[in-house]
């Protein structure tokens, strides 16, 4: 499971709404990526010249064989132009890398806090406990701004994955931010003596909040970091990540991209 | 576009097979397998680019800027994109003179590639005790001297802006070096000739031109710089223009000087512009992060293309620019000189 | 990618209405129609943008170069592309200061926008004859002083990178102009703000930043340079981070001194950069090749991006940039330099 | 018919072989590139981002109402990503652009010679002399490397206008540069008294040929250049041509593309 760059091709690209899009790319041959664990991610590089030089991390949504999908939204240079490939169109993907979740346990209920684009790894993450007959021990805790700001639900449902929803303009779920329903679930978990431990991945402002209601809960808390990167692999140390410890920072493409809320040197 | 038919330009000499280019040369007193390396701070110590390239085929690279003690680098973010090209501030973390020579340097000795190791110190007494530890460790082919860093606080940026400084740093180190030493430059300097000029006087070897040009982004959202520093250190071609004219004037002043190009080659045909431009060798830098094996590839570009143009060894393209003819009827009686 | 939904960030500020941003604003002495200007040697003498755009919504305009005596121009070829740039070396041709006058002055001066006359010469005795020539012309806003031109014969370079020197022609210009006098400084001077010091002590009403960058390029099957004049001047995007860095070190050292930005400027988004960077206006270059319209969309980009960000007149966008907070755990505690 | 700058998306993008295309851009409404002259062109540029900053120049080869098109080669980054264009694509235009040929004469034979991409103005001014009935008075010199080098000729067969071919490789006519056969062309002209100019677009090497001859032979000889051009419209000062007279240089985008032979500084 050693990282690789190889080419492939845009298989499908969906759009979701909202500006999210599924990006499906296909390569000549099995790849490395189909290993990848929930967390894990890939770089990706259009064939767009030298405009822009450095290719993007996503996290693997999923990937089989010659296939591999992520979940992007329209934002920036790159997403933007990703969002417009079209089949046949190629890009240069390097990947699996970082080190992602820990494997779903029979003995501890997962509970997926996801915003925005952070889906994918949770999303990978109640995909491979369904599949192991663990679909029970997974709960996801999914925020945005919208409506349109939630997808993949179905998927969710379809694996019998309970979800709770938080939209910050109401029209969906609960009102609000996604971290307002966590603590109570935290505290209902200490009342029943449950074990539980927090996955997160989402913007920052959000994974500050998990992080300290995971602390303030004493529960293992692992938070999946979208730090800029510009290799992946652990070359250009421009995507350090603040910690506890002797060394002020760790690397969010080598030891991460999942960290455990402790280490990190946040508010 | 990848898919469009190469149609070449008129070839100067019949071409040559690729097979046939030898891309062994010479840079000062050192023999290169090719000219192409990879460049300080975007190879770290070479281990992570053994999975994605045969890093045998690299002529040599230049590892991360060493100091005698480790580092931590800067706060964060530490990088952003500019068009075609990037900002970065790292702040020169490293694993320090020991950790390296301990736990990085049997891998590269190994390798059979030229070895350079760059480092910096904060002060005089720091680059010294550097040039002492690394130029006499087994298997270092050359000290590349980074003078360029506009970070040091204690008077730092004099070392790679005012001449008699640099002259000064470069022969205290020269002299307590059993490597050559190489001196990278700063195009943030105003005279790149002078500065070329007082450390080849100090005894440098020769020149690595151009480290990273300070620059800016803002992030207009939440009204901060997009580096946490709020200047960074620009690379990528965006800057290759800049590096290109400063190897060419420093290769026409001081012809002799060997001179280590860089800024921007994505391409082999970027990479024998620097060689056309003067350079003996060149450096390969931003263009690893996408793609590690960046190097193996340009290096196969470059023998196409020196097959194509009938360039058989390196030193038949090195300095080889020819000037415009100014008998040309294109041409008014006074060229030379460029206004915009 | 032209289709694609714009998602936009978090707003610092609940949006205004984009026709309730006043972009009319302060500079030095001038009240300009808005911070947004065309730059000088890529607008001409304004005639042929007529025909495709509305010149009343410029802020106003700079002219070519211009020279006690009309100027032929360089051998070519004069411009090529580079990554996210141009090249160019056309010699500062121009019409002279007379035809200047008769000619195109009284076009401009007919539009009601902010007419800067970028001007130059070859020695003491012509920039001063330029100066009063021009400085004394009806409709003559701005004299915008170039003293970066790179390739003037006798000891021209040490215009625009000697301070001294650029402060005695300061001087002598801004004592014999009736109007203004902003100076345009090169970005190959080693320490741009000594540079921008000098000028404005010597009465300079502000600064230019940045004119282009000394660069070249190569085309490897001919062996010659892309400009029969070796060497050009960058422009465009690529140059744009060195800009913002040099406005915002200028900005920084000098509050108060008003600081006219450019460099790579295409959007509206890069011109709030400049501003937040501490530019009190705008100009816009290379763009207008492209696009005759760039800065009629540009202004329109700006007043949306400014209203969405909820700010309300320019004033309140220039220098805003806040700095990275350093007791955010985010920061280690030694912050405030960059290194690579 | 002065100038505009409009949007237009490609309609089709046809590959002739050689690397050669033609390309036709579909506007919203009729633009007023279809009033454009023979050696008329337009500045091309699509929607790739800040890499490529500058338009390309392209003489009009045919335009009509909303519709115009062009014929390129691919060769540099432009015309490479002009190349890969599909259907559906922006383009920006601006055009028409420069002083193109002299109308067909009924009492003047026009010789174009044609080398390269040189073709469309030649092209053109030969459909116009067709459609005015003056087909007659219209024979094609053309030269390339190879048989892949010449493209469109079934139109200049259909409009009856003779055509002399030159390959350098020989495949196709007589082998070597299509200048060869102007000479022998140009006395047969003078000895018949018959009167003849020449009109002649391509590669520059081929041009100083051209020009050489005709002006040798003392016939008006009108020249299409391809000087490096940032804007098109007279602004940059980039495209300087040099020329005879008190100032040493024209402007190839406003003063041309098609200059007189004498005028020009050459070799
Ligand atoms: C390990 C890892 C996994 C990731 N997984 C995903 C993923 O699965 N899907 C995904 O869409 N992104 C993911 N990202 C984030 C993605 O790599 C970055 O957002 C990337 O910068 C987008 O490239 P761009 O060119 O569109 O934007 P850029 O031009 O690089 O970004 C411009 C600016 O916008 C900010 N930005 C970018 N995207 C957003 C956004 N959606 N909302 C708000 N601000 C934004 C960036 O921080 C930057 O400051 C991941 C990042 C990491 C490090
Ligand atoms: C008035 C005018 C009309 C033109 N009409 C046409 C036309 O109808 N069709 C057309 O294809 N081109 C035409 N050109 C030429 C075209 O504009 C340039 O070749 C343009 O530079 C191509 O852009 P590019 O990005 O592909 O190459 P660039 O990246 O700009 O060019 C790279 C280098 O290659 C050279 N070059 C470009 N094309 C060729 C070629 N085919 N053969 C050899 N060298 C080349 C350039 O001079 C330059 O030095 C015209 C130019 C002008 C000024
Ligand atoms: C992330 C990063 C880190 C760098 N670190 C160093 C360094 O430690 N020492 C040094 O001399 N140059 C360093 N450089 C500069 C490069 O070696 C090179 O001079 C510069 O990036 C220009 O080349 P490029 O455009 O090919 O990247 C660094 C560059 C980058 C992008
Ligand atoms: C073709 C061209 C000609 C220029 N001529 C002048 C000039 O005559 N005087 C001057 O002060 N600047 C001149 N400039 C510099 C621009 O005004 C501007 O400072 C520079 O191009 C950076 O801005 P940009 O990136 O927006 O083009 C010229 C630039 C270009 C590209
Ligand atoms: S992204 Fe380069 S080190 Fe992590
Ligand atoms: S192309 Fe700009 S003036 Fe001719």
């Amino acid at each position: 499971m050693t990282a690789a760059q190889f080419e492939a091709r845009v298989a499908a690209n969906t759009r979701l709404g909202g500006g999210y899009f599924s990006l499906e790319l296909e390569a000549e041959e099995p790849t490395p990526v189909a290993a990848a664990r929930p967390g894990q991610f890939v770089m990706l590089r259009g064939a767009w010249g030298r405009e822009l030089l450095n290719p993007r991390a996503f996290s693997v949504l999923h990937a089989e064989g010659k296939r591999l999908t992520i979940l992007a939204k329209a934002y920036g240079q790159g997403t933007r132009r990703m969002w417009a490939l079209r089949p046949g169109e190629p890009m240069t993907v390097t990947g699996p890398l970082g080190v992602g979740f820990p494997d779903p346990d029979p003995e501890i209920t997962d509970l997926l806090v996801a915003g925005g684009v952070g889906l994918p790894p949770l999303h990978m993450q109640a995909r491979v406990a369904a599949a192991a007959g663990l679909a029970g021990k997974q709960e996801l805790f999914y925020g945005g701004r919208d409506r349109e700001d939630l997808v993949l639900l179905a998927d969710f449902e379809r694996w019998g994955v309970a979800a709770t929803l938080a939209t910050e303009d109401g029209s969906v779920g609960v009102r609000g931010y996604v971290t307002t329903a966590l603590a109570p679930r935290l505290e209902q978990a200490r009342a029943a003596g449950e074990r539980v431990r927090v996955l997160s991945c989402g913007p920052t402002p959000m994974l500050v909040a998990v992080r300290q209601i995971g602390l303030a809960h004493e529960v293992q808390t692992l938070l999946c970091l979208e730090e800029n990167m510009a290799c992946g692999f652990g070359v250009c140390l421009g995507c350090a990540v603040p910690v506890h410890g002797v060394k002020p920072y760790r690397y969010c493409c080598t030891d991460g991209p999942v960290f455990d809320a402790r280490e990190l040197r946040w508010p | 576009m990848s898919g469009a038919p190469r149609t070449s330009g008129p070839a100067l000499v019949p071409g040559l097979l690729p097979h046939t280019v030898e891309l062994g040369c010479e840079f000062g007193p050192l023999l290169l397998k090719s000219p192409l390396l990879a460049a300080s701070g975007c190879f770290a110590y070479g281990q992570q680019f053994a999975a994605f390239t045969d890093l045998r085929a690299l002529g040599g690279l230049s590892t991360k800027g060493i100091s005698p003690l480790p580092r931590h680098g800067n706060p964060l973010p530490r990088i952003c994109e500019t068009a075609a090209g990037m900002l970065n501030s790292i702040g020169l973390e490293n694993v320090g003179v020991e950790a390296f020579v301990r736990d990085k340097l049997p891998f590269l000795r190994d390798l059979g590639i030229s070895v350079w190791v760059n480092f910096f110190g904060t002060d005089f007494a720091t680059y010294i005790e550097c040039a002492r530890l690394l130029g006499g460790a087994p298997g270092v082919d050359v000290l590349e001297m980074n003078i360029s860093c506009p970070n040091i606080k204690q008077g730092g940026i004099e070392f790679g802006t005012v001449p008699e400084v640099a002259h000064r740093l470069t022969r205290a180190c020269v002299e307590v070096s059993g490597a050559p030493i190489v001196v990278k430059l700063t195009p943030n300097a105003g005279d790149i000739v002078g500065m070329a000029d007082a450390v080849r006087q100090a005894g440098a070897m020769g020149v690595s031109l151009i480290n990273t040009i300070t620059g800016m982004a803002i992030d207009v959202r939440s009204r901060r710089p997009r580096i946490a520093t709020t200047y960074g250190g620009l690379s990528g071609p965006a800057i290759k223009p800049i590096a290109l004219r400063m190897v060419h004037q420093v290769a026409t002043a001081l012809p002799g000087l060997p001179i280590c190009g860089m800024g921007g080659v994505l391409s082999g045909e970027d990479a024998l512009e620097f060689l056309m431009a003067g350079a003996g060798c060149v450096q390969i830098g931003t263009a690893n992060f996408a793609e590690p094996g960046a190097v193996q590839r340009i290096t196969a570009e470059l023998r196409a293309l020196m097959a194509e143009l009938g360039l058989r060894r390196v030193a038949d393209a090195v300095a080889s620019l020819r000037p415009w003819p100014l008998e040309a009827a294109y041409q008014t009686p006074a060229a030379g000189e460029f206004s915009t």
